[in-house]
């Protein structure tokens, strides 16, 4: 019994020693999967996750506090991407996903309060104090978050129109049916 | 010398340790989402395993045999193997941290792989010498990555495919690699010619 | 004449070309309207010259080339300018794009056209001619040809290749241009040559336009230079630039590098003749020959300006009563237009009258068994089936993995798919989702960058402030502090306050006045008040902080 | 109106077609076992085809798709008339429809069906009854018993006893068995001495099968709905690796003739390695699938424990396809060196 417990007691402290040493050894600053998280984000630093901004979230990811449904600017698409990063089940979004939007600035209401620019986490809103402010359509990310602060209730979402140039071939979805009927 | 091909044979096809001998199954199936990751998971398994069956066969034969300790067996090669993989895994992190970002949390997992520890003590069982041990180690290894390989390049096919609802996914996957051991039930007998 | 080469796969449609190609070209008659659209080529959007309400000379340029990679457009007959405005386009969204409209005042009076002698004009002055001129790839690909003749810096020229082979079915616009006005073809490419100063120039026409040939030998021989004539096999796609040079050269050029890298640059038959028109007359591209047929009782070869709306020439076509759809290009890679509003573009080389007995609707798209029919067919020995597996599934990494982007969209693998599946459109859809990605991710960068800049302006400012707070702390210790300094703060905090309080009211009547149907702009005095009422927010803007606290209290 | 897409033009082909000239390819085989043993091998095909059906039915039922062109594509009878042939003839009724059944729902349908399986589905039922059913799997009629059809129909259908008189061993098993149990007194040419039907190659008249299906093949190639690579590479890899034992030890190894034309090589080559859907599909990938498979056929039929080794094989190297088609792509358009 003693043997026993005395090679047990050798061998443990054996490896601890060797383990302790090797985490000197070999240590490693940082952690570059938030990185890699945040670069599946997609940056509208809406706060809609929970968390203030993509970063954050990435972080809380990469800590594993946070789900990785809780991001509804990615989408569906942006859960299957951080599940195959980080080799979890894919979950469906815990909100709805909806079509890409823009702020959109009502300038007959606008009072110039700059609320708004403030409230905007990237900068797409211009204007200053007193003078009517415009939402630069090609830098917005469509977090909504102008809206709320906007005392005059002048901000409107509204969804992004096709244009040619952006314009997307659609999936090509062919019911199988018999083709007597199609026709 | 056909000695040493025929347990090479035996472990990496005949009796391989994931469709046959049906461990290791929690690697197998969740590393097996990319090829890449099976490949590095094949390589990393393949070093703590090559490593462990040697570890473990002098650690069996110098501590736990002349002191008649053998009922120390299992505890003790999960410690030594549990202490194998934390090496492993902090020299990974430190020499290629690519590897150790796809690896993720699966490095930690080989600990827990049972295939790692049902390797060791199949050698026991079986009676191998230390050379034997380490062939036989190895060669459970490689056949372990082969069908890690293969498993996960037929994942990678059947992600596209349109598979019914309550199958996608670990089902499917469970379904494949049942069809992959039938696969491999044709080698059977081949290590045992004569 | 040069040995040939082979490109992989390839697929034999049936032509249909004999109908279009018995009858000479033939001139339309004015439209009652024209829409041209401004974009007309690949690079950036002309800028329009012209307002509504204008008049305008044919040939007057209406939309300028602002950058190098653009091509100007211009009026194609005198008349007046109606609208700038966005019309439907001929592109296969049947969006808008912005077009100028133009009613014809029926005068048909040409600008004072400017001729030149090629031979005596610097390259660099050819150039600004053919981009001015709006000459740009009439083949279908609309690339501005003055930057296709920029030759390569790194090596010289080995071939120039002229594209005759015209291998779409039911297509015979070049093949009747090389017949009737073979000798403007040839100065044409004469104008590149000297250009790019190749080591020898290809023409290359699909053996199965035998009087093309001759007539493109001829002129050739006429105006006595070396350029060689060379029949090639008919192969559909034997015209796509990359196919022809492939088999007049030997090259092959990948996706990712330009020809002229690779020795070698190509030109349609159609783009040479509008160089020389461009050149040698002064004349702009303002017409084009547009194959008509299909589905309809006169099948020919119609010079239509460019802006004609499709409705404008169905006179011409006379379709049958069972035509259900029009499409523009040819029927492997064109596109179905959508609206009988679109009108004739630069790229518009045919229209085809549709019909369900012509184009039967397709049959259902069964799974794909991999039999590989589309990869020996794909002339760019791709795996076809590998990418649409992937397209479908959504594995746009993989996708590009198996090479989407060297896709060239020929369809010969849908031509041949026994699972009828549309891979041509599948690809299309992985493509434009990548290109999608790709300027998703760079403005997800973009407002990252300026996310992060803006906090550590934040926190920048939070610090100044933090340190301006202790310095007055600091001060109002000590006993010279004065009163006002204290009372500041509340007074502003509290005009602020009334002055949102009063905004918010207006802003509501303003609503229910907007909702009355009172669309009328704000009147003198209350743009005033709102004038006022920023003098407090403007404190806001120092005071993030307290600002914050106002919008709790809003809440 | 309805949208379509370019091209608008296709080529007048379909998958139903190339289904329909499959079967057709396997009808030589077919009649050749017609000769050999009478119209039992229709009755044991009606039951495949009819339990194909029926499970491709259900299965589509279930997963809510159409059922029209997909039974009518002829893909599940394909299965079944390849699991029909590679079966023993006189397999009980439930064998046949046990392995039509794993086959079509199993190893098709719950991969997404057709086109998406990654194994063969007629080689899963095969592996699946020989390795659950290694007796029943193992027995072939007697030729020489000279049975009537009523016989073997009941025997089918499980009403009389089977005897050995009626049911053997397969060229294959009844060589293996020799060798083994004569411990390389007997050798080759001794056991399969009595079989004089086609010139002492595979005994017994099998062998005539074989070359029903060699010649449905080579029409199939001809016709273009199979490759040349698959098929000649696995007869190359068969022939190798028997032509090297046979050499090595003419008496203790069959000659490459007998293998060539016993057990299910032919059908292998031509029918079962040539499936385009769980087969590599680059050039050099084919040529890969081929050899290793038809090799690994020889060697598991030779040293495994099983009397056949062309399903095995072929399964083993579906599962090998994605990796060997991933590092056989060919070079593109512009990228040959």
């Amino acid at each position: 019994m003693l043997t026993a417990i005395l090679i047990m007691a050798l061998g443990a402290v054996i490896l601890g020693a060797a383990l302790g040493y090797a985490s000197i050894r070999f240590r490693v600053e940082g952690n570059p999967l938030v990185e890699k998280i945040e670069a599946i984000l997609p940056q509208t630093q809406c706060g809609q996750c929970g968390y203030p901004g993509c970063k954050p979230y990435a972080k809380a990811i990469a800590e594993g506090e946070a789900e990785i449904n809780r991001c509804p600017p990615g989408g569906q698409e942006g859960v299957v991407k951080l599940a195959d990063l980080l080799g979890r089940e894919v979950e469906p979004l815990d909100v709805e996903e909806r079509p890409r939007q823009v702020a959109f600035i009502d300038e007959r209401s606008c009072i110039g309060c700059t609320l708004c620019l403030q409230a905007c986490p990237v900068e797409a809103i211009i204007g200053a104090a007193k003078q009517m402010h415009t939402v630069a359509a090609a830098l917005c990310t469509g977090c909504e978050l102008c809206v709320t602060p906007c005392p005059v209730e002048c901000i409107r979402m509204e969804p992004v129109r096709e244009k040619i140039d952006g314009w997307k071939w659609k999936y090509p979805v062919f019911e199988i049916t018999p083709s007597k009927r199609a026709a | 010398m056909p000695h040493y091909l025929f347990i090479v044979i035996g472990a990496v096809l005949v009796n391989n340790v994931v469709l046959v001998r049906i461990l290791g199954l929690c690697p197998f199936m969740g590393v097996s989402r990319k090829l890449d990751t099976a490949f590095g998971m094949g390589a990393a398994t393949t070093f703590v395993l090559t490593l462990a069956t040697g570890a473990t066969y002098v650690i069996d034969h110098l501590l736990l045999m002349p002191f008649g300790l053998e009922y120390l067996r299992t505890i003790s090669f999960i410690v030594t193997i549990a202490a194998i993989v934390q090496l492993t895994e902090m020299i990974i992190q430190k020499s290629s941290p690519v590897l150790h970002q796809v690896l993720g949390i699966y490095l930690p997992l080989i600990t827990t792989n049972c295939a790692v520890l049902g390797v060791p003590l199949l050698n026991v069982a079986n009676g191998h010498d230390f050379l034997e041990s380490l062939i036989f180690g190895a060669g459970s290894a490689i056949g372990f990555s082969l069908v890690l390989v293969l498993f996960a390049g037929i994942r990678e096919r059947i992600e596209g495919a349109d598979v019914p609802a309550p199958f996608r996914g670990v089902s499917i996957a469970m379904v494949t690699a049942g069809l992959m051991s039938l696969a491999f039930m044709g080698f059977s007998g081949l290590d045992k010619y004569r | 004449m040069s040995a040939l080469f082979q490109f992989n796969g390839g697929v034999k449609p049936a032509t249909h070309k004999a109908r279009s190609a018995q009858t000479p070209i033939d001139t339309a008659p004015l439209p009652t309207l024209l829409v041209v659209p401004l974009h007309q080529s690949i690079g950036s959007q002309p800028r329009p010259l012209v307002r509504a309400g204008e008049h305008v000379k044919k040939g007057q340029r209406i939309g300028a080339a602002d950058k190098w990679l653009s091509s100007a457009v211009h009026a194609p007959t005198s008349g007046k300018v109606l609208a700038v405005e966005e019309r439907v386009a001929a592109h296969p969204s049947g969006l808008s794009a912005l077009s100028i409209v133009i009613a014809p005042d029926g005068k048909d009076e040409w600008i004072e056209l400017e001729p030149f002698d090629p031979a005596t004009l610097p390259p660099e002055r050819v150039r600004e001619i053919l981009r001015d001129a709006g000459v740009v790839g009439l083949g279908g690909a609309v690339f501005p040809s003055h930057v296709k003749t920029e030759a390569a810096k790194t090596r010289a020229l080995e071939a120039l290749v002229i594209n005759g082979a015209e291998c779409e079915p039911f297509m015979t616009c070049d093949d009747r241009l090389m017949r009737e006005r073979a000798e403007g073809i040839a100065r044409g490419v004469a104008i590149f040559r000297d250009l790019l100063r190749p080591r020898r120039v290809l023409v290359g026409i699909e053996d199965n336009k035998p009087e093309a040939i001759a007539a493109m030998l001829s002129a050739v021989e006429a105006i006595g230079e070396d350029f060689t004539v060379v029949p090639v096999p008919t192969r559909y796609p034997a015209g796509g630039a990359k196919q022809l040079i492939r088999v007049l050269t030997g090259k092959e050029i990948p996706a990712d590098r330009r020809s002229p890298e690779m020795g070698a640059q190509c030109f349609n038959v159609a783009t040479a003749y509008t160089a020389w028109r461009a050149v040698a007359f002064g004349e702009p591209v303002i017409s084009r020959i547009v194959t008509l047929t299909g589905n309809v009782e006169r099948a020919g070869n119609w010079e239509i300006r460019l802006g004609t709306p499709l409705r404008e020439i169905l006179p011409l076509m006379r379709p049958k009563a069972d035509t259900n759809r029009y499409i523009m290009g040819g029927p492997m890679m064109g596109f179905e237009l959508p609206s009988l509003e679109a009108p004739i573009v630069k790229a518009s080389n045919c229209i085809i009258a549709g019909s369900p007995s012509l184009f039967p609707p397709p049959a259902p798209e069964m799974p794909c068994i991999r039999c590989g029919a589309c990869a020996r067919a794909c002339p760019h020995e791709l795996q076809p089936f590998e990418l649409y597996w992937f397209a479908r599934a959504r594995n746009f990494g993989k996708t590009q993995e198996y090479k989407l982007f060297d896709c060239i969209e020929c369809g010969g693998c849908s031509y041949v798919c026994p699972a009828r599946i549309p891979l041509v459109q599948y690809f299309r859809f992985a493509k434009s989702e990548i290109w999608s990605r790709e300027r998703d991710k760079a403005s997800a960068d973009a407002a990252k960058a300026r996310f992060e800049r803006r906090q550590a302006r934040e926190a920048r400012e939070r610090a100044e402030k933090a340190e301006r707070l202790a310095k007055a702390s600091e001060r109002k210790a000590a006993p010279a502090s004065t009163a006002p300094n204290d009372a500041a703060p509340d007074e502003t905090e509290a005009a602020r306050k009334a002055a949102i309080a009063a905004a918010i009211e207006r802003a509501r009547v303003q609503r229910e006045g907007v909702q009355a149907g009172n669309t009328g702009d704000p009147d003198a005095t209350r743009r005033e008040e709102v004038a006022g009422a920023g003098i407090g927010q403007c404190r806001a803007v120092d005071a993030p902080d307290a600002g914050q606290d106002s919008r709790r209290e809003g809440q | 109106m309805d949208f379509i897409t370019p091209p608008y033009l296709t080529q007048d082909i379909s998958i139903r077609r190339i289904m329909w000239r499959v079967l057709a390819a396997l009808l030589p085989g077919i009649a050749v076992c017609l000769w050999l043993l009478g119209p039992v091998i229709l009755a044991q095909l009606a039951i495949a085809t009819l339990t194909a059906l029926a499970a491709e039915g259900l299965m589509l039922r279930l997963r809510g798709r159409p059922l029209a062109p997909f039974l009518g594509d002829g893909s599940a009878v394909v299965t079944a008339w390849l699991i029909t042939l590679a079966f023993p003839p006189l397999a009980p009724w439930w064998l046949t429809v046990v392995g039509v059944a794993f086959a079509i729902v199993v190893a098709k349908h719950l991969y997404g069906g057709l086109g998406q399986n990654p194994f063969n589905p007629a080689m899963i039922a095969f592996a699946v009854c020989i390795v659950s059913f290694p007796a029943l799997m193992s027995q072939w009629p007697a030729l020489d018993a000279g049975a009537g059809f009523g016989e073997r129909l009941a025997l089918i259908l499980g009403q009389a006893p089977r005897l050995d008189a009626l049911t053997g061993a397969t060229p294959l098993d009844a060589l293996k068995t020799a060798l083994r149990l004569g411990e390389g007194q007997v050798g080759v040419a001794a056991a399969t001495a009595d079989r004089a039907v086609f010139g002492h190659i595979a005994g017994r008249g099998w062998e005539w099968v074989a070359a029903g299906h060699l010649v449905g093949g080579l029409w199939l190639m001809w016709r273009g709905t199979i490759g040349w690579r698959v098929p000649i590479a696995f007869l190359g890899g068969m022939t190798m690796v028997s032509g090297a034992l046979w050499l090595w030890q003419p008496d203790g190894f069959a000659n490459p003739l007998f293998h060539l034309f016993s057990g299910g090589t032919m059908l292998g080559a031509f029918f079962i390695a040539t499936d385009p859907v769980t087969g590599c599909t680059t050039p050099r990938g084919q040529l890969i699938f081929g050899f290793s498979a038809g090799a690994l056929a020889c060697l598991i039929r030779i040293f495994g424990g099983y009397p056949d080794g062309v399903a095995f094989a072929v399964l083993l190297l579906n599962l090998c396809v994605p990796i060997i088609d991933l590092y056989t792509q060919p070079p593109i358009f512009g990228m040959k060196k």
